[in-house]
């Protein structure tokens, strides 16, 4: 913090060097993954995926067909939630190679909550925090080796304290 | 044996006397459910940003007289903020009153700074998604605290009789509710809605709340302050506003933390 | 430009666990003002992770995350000292990098 | 013995331990009648208005008073006399009938608003009820301060007493306790005749999920 103006100058190059080089490398690596729709460049958001309304549209945007259920999926979520505003959420994958986590909430405004990439020799698990309008279900949809699963789990939205 | 864990001891035994225990025992598991939720999201708390926050605050120049707050006195020496929290409030030579952390900072920023006093009480809270330097600043010191053990002292005469007066402060019942601070703080294992409520009468309970404020409100997405805290309390409580760092508030916190004594400062803390 | 990250990297038996708090506000788009006006999106899209330069997470955000934002994740490999980088992205093109030495 | 009971012989235990310490505070010296004063004076002085909730709030009436003076454990000769002072006061419904809609009294228990410098004055106060009671067993936000209200119904000696008690207990608590830790709905003007019908319905109709 004492030494911000370098800090920012540093930060300058960074978002440079992510601009131009980096970005351009990991088109190419997550091409040669297949870890994108076809036409859609690395770093575009994908919009449809995010904007859906509902799981079946949000399932379809993400490409995934008939994801199976696994034992092999953890997710951990608390059951009940003292807060919508912030709700824990860990998904850990045993199945190996995983290249895709995410993480949606059914009765979300947009369902869809989040996408995680991993290249290879990062451990399949991802620990994030999300917001939820009421009580639902919290998914995780994680991509194997080419092949969808599925886990889904109640979180119960609560009152807190008084004065709601 | 104290009250709470007499209670607890009896609700054990009427749930393994009868049946229609069924109901405390649900209650149990959901709070065991709703400790689950809140250890989940204890790492990470987006306070440190705010101790960021007010650090830089405390070092800068600012204010008509450019000045920063290096020299301010939180009474343990000018510049001291290491351990000073732990030991606040305190009776202050200089102003001849006892001060809470907030109440000092307004005396800092006044009068070694010269910013008047009306722009700092305006707006001392946190609101509308903002942090205040203020509270920011709070939360810098009481950060500054962490591991250390709660001294305040009550051997001045003035802070036994603030001790004394916040004691009335918390049995005084009024409003249209009837409600004192003792109303859902004076006995051990209930809570409001999910919220399990400190019993302030429990060594405990006491030192568990106050040590774990300021705090992050999750629910709020904001750093709370010590004097937010109350104002909140005296909200809920359907009382009128009490005025920023007034005496009714540093006496108040005065009884409450002296009733921490002994226990590591642990926060700025995480709330739902 | 964003305000900082608090990133902390630890390596353990041959795994880097990296955690990150982000500074953002992560507006739905949906929220109301108390005067009833719309508060527009605004959220983080995007956050990439590198190590030493290669990329370990790459993530796309939506506006279901919460308010300054956490994230946990492990890689392998990584020493002491060697540097962790996350940057984000938001809708509106603001963007934030910082990084952290991998302790022990 | 039920857990009714046993939770009762925990909260004589309490109030036990409470009367030591009250009384060990409360020495008529001097020294505590000039802090007495001093804290009124205090308190008088650093509140302010705001919204709705105006400084004039924190003048006690003679109830507020007692209960603060003696920590809620007021002499039992003052206690009765407060009691029935309250009781007096009951505004009983001129039509004699006590039931209300049980779904907008279940609406009502949900609602923490009211009274608050953050309530609008237009918006009708809620009552407050799950702060600090079980009224459902669907409903697993609720507080625990009072008692659980499950079954309520069935535990009074017949509908008609028991609607009455209902009634009674929610217009002034303080009439049967009065140190209680529940406020006077209809005493203070926080609710309604008609809202109090609508929160004894939720009591004491079959239907209601009290009695579910």
């Amino acid at each position: 913090m004492t030494n911000r103006t370098g800090r920012e100058a540093i930060n300058m190059e960074r978002r440079k060097a992510l601009k131009t080089g980096g970005g351009i490398g990991l088109m190419a690596l997550f091409g040669a993954l297949g870890l994108l729709q076809p036409g859609k460049a690395f770093a575009e958001w994908n919009k449809t995926a995010f904007s859906s309304k509902s799981m079946d549209e949000a399932l379809a945007a993400l490409g995934v067909t008939t994801p199976e259920s696994s034992e092999a999926i953890k997710l951990t979520v608390p059951e009940i939630a003292e807060n919508g505003a912030v709700v824990p959420v860990t998904v850990v994958s045993t199945i190996p190679d995983v290249e895709q986590i995410s993480i949606l909430v059914d009765k979300n405004p947009n369902v869809l909550a989040a996408n995680f990439t991993f290249p290879q020799g990062t451990e399949g698990m991802v620990t994030t925090r999300v917001k939820m309008g009421q009580t639902a279900n919290v998914v995780a949809l994680v991509k194997a080796d080419g092949k969808f699963y599925r886990v889904a789990r109640e979180v119960k939205v609560t009152a807190g304290g008084c004065g709601g | 044996m104290n009250t709470s864990n007499l209670t607890r001891m009896i609700l054990v035994l009427a749930l393994t006397a009868s049946g229609s225990a069924l109901a405390a025992d649900t209650a149990a598991s959901d709070s065991d459910k709703i400790e689950q939720y809140r250890e989940m999201i204890s790492d990470g708390n987006p306070a440190d940003f705010d101790e960021m926050r007010g650090e830089e605050l405390w070092k800068k120049a600012a204010g008509p007289k450019q000045a920063s707050l290096e020299k301010c006195d939180l009474g343990k020496g000018p510049g001291v903020v290491k351990g000073a929290y732990a030991a606040l409030p305190r009776y202050f030579k200089d102003t001849k009153m006892v001060q809470d952390l907030e109440s000092r900072l307004l005396t800092c920023m006044t009068t070694l700074q010269g910013i008047p006093e009306e722009e700092i009480t305006a707006k001392p809270f946190a609101s509308d998604k903002k942090a205040s330097d203020i509270s920011s600043l709070a939360s810098y010191v009481v950060g500054q605290s962490k591991g250390i053990k709660m001294a305040v002292s009550t051997r001045h005469p003035k802070e036994k009789e603030a001790f004394e007066i916040g004691r009335r402060i918390f049995n005084y019942r009024a409003g249209p509710y009837d409600f004192a601070c003792s109303t859902c703080h004076a006995t051990s294992d209930v809570r409001i809605r999910m919220q399990d409520l400190p019993n302030f009468h429990v060594k405990e309970d006491a030192q568990a709340a106050y040590t774990s404020w300021p705090a992050y409100r999750v629910s709020q997405g904001l750093t709370r302050s010590f004097q937010w805290r109350l104002n909140d309390c005296f909200r809920q409580q359907r009382f009128p506003e009490p005025k920023f760092a007034s005496e009714v508030t540093v006496a108040l916190t005065m009884y409450l933390a002296v009733s921490a004594n002994g226990a590591e400062y642990v926060g700025p803390g995480l709330k739902r | 430009m964003g305000n900082p990250m608090k990133i902390r990297a630890a390596v353990k038996d041959g795994v880097t666990e990296v955690k990150v708090l982000m500074q953002h506000d992560m507006e739905t788009g949906l929220r109301k003002e108390a005067d009833g006006t719309l508060v527009p999106a605004w959220f983080i899209t995007e956050v990439k992770a590198q190590h030493q330069g290669r990329t370990v997470l790459e993530a796309q955000y939506g506006q279901s995350i919460s308010k300054n934002p956490y994230l946990l994740f492990r890689f392998k490999g990584g020493a002491v000292g060697e540097k962790v980088t996350v940057s984000w992205t938001d809708n509106k093109g603001d963007t934030r990098t910082d990084e952290a030495a991998i302790a022990a | 013995m039920n857990a009714k009971q046993m939770f009762g012989i925990a909260v004589t235990v309490c109030l036990a331990s409470a009367t030591f310490s009250a009384q060990a505070g409360s020495k008529v010296d001097k020294e505590a009648m000039k802090l007495d004063a001093r804290a009124t004076e205090i308190i008088k002085r650093d509140f302010r208005d705001k919204g709705i909730a105006k400084a004039d709030r924190v003048n006690q009436d003679a109830l507020q008073a007692a209960c603060s003076k003696y920590e809620d454990d007021v002499p039992v000769d003052m206690k009765i006399k407060l009691e029935d002072e309250q009781a007096k006061q009951i505004k009983w419904p001129a039509d004699g009938n006590f039931m209300g809609d049980w779904k907008a009294g279940e609406k009502l228990a949900q609602s923490g608003k009211g009274m608050t410098w953050s309530d609008k004055p237009d918006e009708p106060a809620g009552g407050n009820c799950y702060n600090c009671h079980q009224l459902s067993s669907k409903e697993i936000a609720y507080g625990t301060i009072g008692p659980s209200l499950l079954n309520y119904a069935k535990k009074q000696g017949t509908p008609e007493k028991g609607q009455r008690r209902a009634y009674g207990r929610i217009y002034n608590a303080k009439a049967y306790a009065a140190c209680a830790n529940m406020p006077r709905f209809g005493h203070m003007g926080i609710l309604s005749e008609a809202q109090i019908k609508d929160l004894v319905a939720l009591l004491m109709d079959p239907e209601s999920p009290v009695n579910k």
